[in-house]
């Protein structure tokens, strides 16, 4: 009944024979020992589950395993590169974009996401760029700086 | 007292805590496994009211990879009730065992548990119990539970009444009977759930050689914890280690111990193997506590001008099913902030609590003292509006002045210092009052629904001496010089977001003066923190840092006895600043922690009698409780059509005394004017008729998102508490208990001008719209 | 969850209340209904499987004739569980004879339960009215085939 | 949160995928999944068999054909959402694709899947009626193409039979003259009143859905409930949803017209 399931994830091929009921989010965690990736809810809105497959955000929870293989992955551990942090996790740590840090891979998942199709948001188009990834925390204010932060950042770095 | 220079404290300092939590290698409870670790799930009752007649668990059992299916027949002699701290005479209890036994009384109630070798198998395991449930007559609305005919929660209890409790201080009868006026309004404090992010969950391990259990938890009171579980599953207290890891939002949901952490410790005494337990979340809605649930009649007795000379109060306060830790407690709390900041005479509050087929309320943020004020702050509204005078000057004429502090109020506390007056006029400049009042009158002249909502608050905070709580008020703390003079700081505290590890270093490295760098500090484990209040009621920072405080003070003194030594003078004659020991008036001999700290640990050249090492540990007692304050102006627009709310402006000013790290103290706010903004606007459970739950998921239970919220003008003033060495008054709830009313008070601002007056929270469209549409009907 | 339901059968009132006091009548009119057991004078055991589209759930149910006034009246007590939830519910039916023509009134209350009634609050009144709809239809295809 | 256990295929091509649907009499079709994932974490939805057509390449696609706009059922909301052919040749269709679930979702939810699940809340069915869109449904007997009249038959039901899969949605070219109103319910964002108007000439037709238990054809803009039950729940009542089908029916009506 069980299905060899591989993924690139962060760059690392990862293969495990699991049942096709299996959600992307628990392949992830349980057989990859990625936990970074968090559930918060089962009906697909919190987005704590958020993760780039192939490079689009979706929320891995609604995902089996099976459904991505063949597919690249990336997860909040793949974004900091040689130890040096992406922009949007920066932005996040400077601007005080987490408090219990739950929803924060989502968040920042889906702000990368965000970020590459929108280099220049305004906060406006950063609050709906987020709409699927739930905070209980922050009250959403420093998360949208966070972003802001991180877009000037990319876009510095672009410039140079 | 340690001098303090002020290099870290004051700063607006990026997390220590960030680097794991951003880069997703933080742990959480899910994330961890342990050699052998067995799974578990719940069964839950679908019926809110129900006679258990029997539960067959055979073909469960049946399935390859269960170890064990037990129901309560099998566990709740074995484990003891769940614990309710608070103390009230004549309160009915139901001993709430760890799964129903022959009865659920609310939706969710467990009542058998799968222990599996995989969390798939033992989801698949429930399936396959059966239960033969009998339905019983359920009552989810708490007026109708004090009915004669009502059904009864719990039928040995012979009422539906847990509690009645009053709070009466000077002479109500004469302060109604000088009145010029009474003002009445009923308001509900609707039921809310707190909905954390991370749902709950726990890894229980036991360890049959030594006989100690280890318990980790997502919890915010692991050291409550390990006082309340020995009475549970019978393990010590000195052999119970409870680990609370990364945490993932509490809001007062973690602030319990609930039947599954103990049950989940029984289990793996039982099996010999650890037990781990993920919260689902639509477990979470229905099984981890509810907040607020308030019906009350209002009536304050003021004089023509707006002097306010009697607040009367009769409460009906949902308490859910059951007794949670702090269930009772909650409208208590409510009775004691009921007085608002203003000069009132009498006041009287009657609280009935009442148990419904509900899941049990407890603390949900702010717990308790939003429902006060909020009640207090719609109030002065009200009272402005029937005695046609400005809102403002109302609140004004009631303000005690700042020479007034500490001012005694009349429901028997004292509060230690504030400035209401200052907050209020700097929250006017920040917004732009006269411009702002403009801008409504130029909306309201072009037909907009335009309104504008002021709230002056007053919480109560860092919870507090210990003879206001029943286990304890104080705060532990414990900070070590290694020997390699970095520096470990151990608290009592259990932050999980607030961010204490950066903040509890900020005020460490300007006391000893060392590099923040060098600092680490450790919390939420019972086994390093060895004592500890934990964190609720905005206490951390300002108890649990002033433990720390003292601990400082103490290395300080040793440091100048050891420096003294070894500069061969007299510990009187020696100055500490900066990180520095120095003889007065030769700075240039000076020793640093980094010199004292080997000898200290070396102990070869240490003064006779003197103690090797540099740790301190202390136990900090408040003297009262705090009492921050603040000014929420806010403005908002309706849309006449939809009833849709939108927000204008958004001003606070919080004073919640000096501020440790400004970045933080905003964090607090913006997260707690968010939980307000959902309670004003569209949050709430809804139980029907029946007591069956409809919002258990977040399909159905709104939660604010980033597209609703507005953008802030904060500012703050800084009054300090004479409660503590460091002057904090504390932040964590101040967002929440100043911005519900403001919110709320903008609305109705909104719709005055069609005579509605109050509407209750929360202020959906539809109900804006139906007002709307009524005030439409009766105006023609 | 209340529902008041009015259909017109054009056959005489014995007829239609033969029909709905007939398991097997019952049986075919009830979607999804895969079996109806007699387990006393008026009681059944009744097996459901019904729901949305894909979301269709398994109960099992025992159904209970009470007050039976042929030809004009009884209340149908049913109670039913499964995996998504419960159901219990009290119909009372009343049948009055116009132009040979049977006016049916259906007075229902019920009460659901667990998942069903957290996740398809939404979707229930309007299912159970589809269900109702489908009932009268077949019921009246029936009556027409007796 | 765990879903139960159940068959998984993958097919290589539509006909290969209608032969194991009608292989198969407890399968469903996973298409982006999510509405039928969450349904089965829930168990609320158990098939027996999960036939996964998304790998399925031909089925997703945005091509210009004639006077009308081909549409494969793969095809993701967002891959609607921005569309260049669409933003210029057929607008309505990307402005309510951005305003279903959020980012994540659209990312994988396919406009096919949310059609066939036909939840009355539901964006597309809105846009679907006022376009008069033909749908493609393939069978073992075929293709065949339904009106979006005759697609929608009731709550979460639609002509797709249990052997059929969706495979194309064709639509007409439009001028600018379109617009998409909706009033969400707050929890999950889907549709309380989402009401969509295309304005051909001196036509204008009207989708309706959120409202009532089947997405519907308003006859009227003066009274755009005439016809119809409105659903009644803890998010809005029957009075409201009625109301707020009204005023978004105005507020598109003025909105397309602007657009023209």
């Amino acid at each position: 009944m069980k299905t060899l399931v591989k993924i690139k994830v962060n760059g690392v091929r990862h293969e495990h024979e699991v049942e096709p009921r299996v959600l992307l989010v628990h392949f992830l965690r349980d057989h990859c020992k990625l936990t970074g990736t968090h559930v918060g809810c089962e009906t697909s809105i919190c987005g704590a589950c958020t993760i780039l497959l192939d490079g689009k955000a979706v929320k891995s929870c609604t995902m089996f395993a099976v459904q991505a293989d063949g597919s690249e992955i990336t997860t909040v551990e793949g974004l900091a590169r040689d130890g040096q942090l992406h922009p949007v996790q920066e932005g996040f740590w400077e601007c005080h974009g987490l408090q219990c840090g739950y929803c924060t891979p989502g968040m920042i998942m889906s702000a990368v996401e965000l970020l590459g199709k929108n280099p220049k948001p305004t906060r406006e188009e950063i609050a709906c760029g987020i709409e699927g990834n739930l905070c209980r925390c922050t009250g959403y204010s420093h998360i949208i700086d966070a972003i802001e932060f991180a877009a000037k950042k990319m876009a510095k770095k672009g410039a140079k | 007292m340690a001098a303090a220079t002020k290099k870290y404290v004051g700063q607006p300092l990026k997390r220590v805590e960030d680097p794991r939590l951003i880069k997703g290698i933080a742990t959480y409870i899910d994330d961890m496994t342990l050699p052998g670790m067995l799974h578990v799930a719940f069964l839950r009752s679908p019926y809110a009211h129900a006679k258990i007649n029997s539960i067959n668990t055979d073909a469960a059992k049946a399935l390859p990879g269960v170890i064990g299916v037990f129901t309560g027949a099998e566990v709740n002699d074995k484990c003891g009730v769940v614990p309710c701290a608070s103390q009230m005479p004549d309160l009915k209890n139901p001993n709430h065992k760890v799964l129903a036994g022959g009865r659920a009384y609310f939706v969710g109630h467990a009542v058998a548990v799968v222990v599996a070798t995989d969390r798939y198998v033992a989801r698949d395991a429930l399936d396959l119990i059966e239960v033969d449930y009998e339905p019983l007559p359920a009552v989810s609305d708490p007026q109708k539970a004090l009915e004669k005919n009502s059904p009864l929660t719990h039928p040995e209890l012979g009422s539906n009444t847990a509690f009645t409790w009053t709070l009466a201080n000077g002479d109500i009868d004469a302060a109604f009977k000088q009145a010029d006026r009474v003002v009445h309004q009923c308001m509900i404090h609707q039921r809310l759930t707190p909905m954390a992010i991370e749902p709950r969950g726990c890894i229980a391990s036991h360890h049959p050689g030594e006989g100690t259990m280890t318990l980790w938890t997502s919890t915010q009171i692991p050291h409550l914890i390990r006082t309340l579980l020995p009475g549970m599953i019978g393990v010590a207290e000195n052999k119970l280690r409870i680990v609370a890891p990364e945490v993932g939002g509490g809001f007062g949901s973690k602030l319990n111990l609930y039947a599954e952490e103990a049950l989940c410790c029984h289990l793996a005494m039982r099996l010999g193997a650890p037990v781990k337990w993920i919260e689902t979340r639509r477990e979470n809605a229905m099984s981890t506590i509810h907040g607020r649930d308030q019906i009350a009649d209002y009536e304050i007795a003021v004089k023509k001008d707006g002097t306010l000379l009697g607040i009367k109060s009769r409460t009906i306060a949902d308490l859910g099913s059951y007794l949670q830790l702090l269930t009772p407690a909650i409208p208590t709390l409510t009775g004691l902030m009921l007085g608002g900041c203003y000069k009132c005479k009498a006041v009287r509050m009657d609280v009935t609590g009442v148990y419904t087929n509900k899941m049990a309320t407890d603390a949900y943020r702010g717990a308790g003292r939003p429902e006060a004020t909020y009640a207090i702050e719609r109030m002065m509204d009200v009272i402005a509006d029937e005695l046609g005078l400005d809102p403002i000057k109302v609140r004004q004429k009631n303000f005690p002045k700042p020479g007034e502090f500490p001012f005694n109020t009349p429901t028997g506390l004292t509060y230690d210092s504030g400035n209401y007056q200052g907050a209020l006029k700097k929250a006017q400049q920040l917004v732009g009052w006269e411009k702002l009042l403009k801008q409504r009158d130029t909306a309201r002249k072009a037909g907009k629904l335009f309104g504008i909502g002021i709230s002056t608050y007053v919480e109560i905070c860092a919870l507090g001496p210990s003879k206001m709580m029943a286990a304890g008020g104080w705060e532990w703390g414990c900070v070590r010089i290694e020997m390699s003079a970095k520096v470990t700081v151990i608290t009592g505290t259990t932050p999980h977001g607030q961010g204490q590890e950066t903040s509890f270093a900020q005020i460490v490295a300007d006391r000893l003066g060392v590099p923040i760098e060098d600092i680490v500090v450790m919390r939420g484990d019972t086994a390093v923190a060895h004592y500890g209040r934990d964190t609720y009621g905005s206490r951390a920072t300002a108890v649990g840092g002033s433990a720390i405080v003292m601990c400082i003070d103490k290395l300080v003194a040793k440091g100048k006895i050891l420096a003294a030594h070894l500069l061969r003078t007299k510990p009187n004659k020696i100055e500490f600043r900066d990180g520095n020991f120095f003889i007065k008036g030769s700075p240039k001999k000076s020793v640093t922690w980094k010199q004292l700290a080997p000898e200290s640990y070396l102990a070869k050249n240490i003064p006779p009698n003197f103690e090797p090492g540099f740790e301190a540990s202390s136990f900090f007692e408040p003297s009262n409780c705090t009492y921050p304050f603040g000014t929420h102006i806010v403005a908002v627009q309706i849309d006449r059509e939809t009833g849709e709310v939108t927000f204008v402006k958004y001003t606070a000013v919080d004073d919640c005394g000096p501020q440790i790290n400004p970045l933080l103290v905003e964090g607090q706010v913006q997260g707690g004017i968010a939980h307000s903004l959902g309670q004003v606007l569209f949050e709430r459970t809804v139980y029907d008729e029946n007591a069956q739950l409809i919002t258990g998921e977040f399909m159905d239970y709104a939660m604010p998102r980033a597209k609703d919220i507005p953008e802030y003008l904060l500012g703050s003033t800084v009054t300090p508490s004479p409660s503590n060495p460091l002057g904090i008054k504390g932040v964590g709830e101040a967002g929440t208990i100043g911005a519900t009313p403001a919110i709320a008070n903008a609305v109705i601002d909104a719709l005055s001008p069609l005579g509605i007056r109050h509407l209750d929270l929360p202020l959906l469209p539809e109900k804006i719209w139906k007002a709307i549409q009524q005030a439409k009907g009766s105006q023609k | 969850m209340k529902f008041t339901g009015v259909c017109k059968i054009p056959a005489p009132r014995e007829k239609v209340f033969n029909a709905i006091t007939d398991p097997a009548v019952l049986q075919r009119c009830i979607e999804g209904c895969e079996k109806m057991v007699k387990t006393s004078e008026d009681s059944y055991d009744a097996h459901l499987k019904i729901g949305l589209a894909g979301m269709k759930g398994s109960y099992v149910g025992k159904i209970q004739l009470k007050d039976v006034k042929p030809p004009e009246s009884y209340t149908l007590i049913m109670s039913g569980k499964g995996g998504p939830g419960f159901v219990n519910g009290a119909a009372k039916i009343s049948l009055a004879e116009k132009n040979g023509e049977t006016e049916l009134h259906c007075d229902a209350d019920a009460q659901v339960g667990g998942l069903i009634a957290a996740i398809g609050s939404r979707l229930i009144e309007a299912a159970a009215k589809r269900m109702a709809d489908e009932f009268f239809k077949k019921l009246a295809a029936e009556v027409g085939k007796l | 949160m765990i879903p139960s256990s159940f068959d998984y295929f993958r097919p290589q091509n539509l006909d290969e995928a209608v032969k194991f649907l009608s292989q198969h009499e407890d399968a469903k079709v996973l298409a982006g999944g999510h509405s039928l994932i969450p349904a089965m974490k829930l168990r609320l939805a158990q098939p027996g068999t999960v036939i996964d057509i998304s790998r399925i390449g031909d089925l997703s696609y945005i091509r210009e054909q004639g006077d009308k706009i081909l549409i494969g059922a793969m095809t993701t909301h967002h891959d609607i959402e921005s569309s260049a052919l669409l933003k210029e040749k057929c607008p309505l269709l990307p402005e309510v694709a951005a305003c279903i679930g959020d980012v994540q979702v659209r990312n994988k939810g396919t406009i096919g899947g949310s059609l066939v699940h036909a939840d009355p809340a539901a964006d597309w069915p809105a846009p679907i009626l006022a376009l008069d869109a033909e749908l493609e449904i393939a069978g073992s007997n075929g293709r065949r193409a339904v009106s979006a009249s005759e697609f929608f038959v009731d709550m979460m039901q639609t002509a797709v039979q249990p052997n059929e899969i969706l495979s194309e949605i064709r639509i007409p070219k439009t001028a600018k003259s379109v617009a998409y109103v909706k009033s969400a319910q707050k929890a999950s964002g889907f549709a309380i009143a989402g009401v969509a108007v295309v304005i051909f000439g001196n036509q204008t037709r009207i989708g309706v859905t959120g409202v009532a238990a089947k997405p519907f054809r308003a006859s009227s803009v003066e009274n755009i409930c005439a016809d119809v039950e409105p659903l009644n729940d803890i998010h809005a009542s029957a009075e409201f949803r009625a109301h707020l089908a009204q005023v978004n029916a105005r507020r598109a009506v003025e909105l397309a017209r602007s657009r023209e």
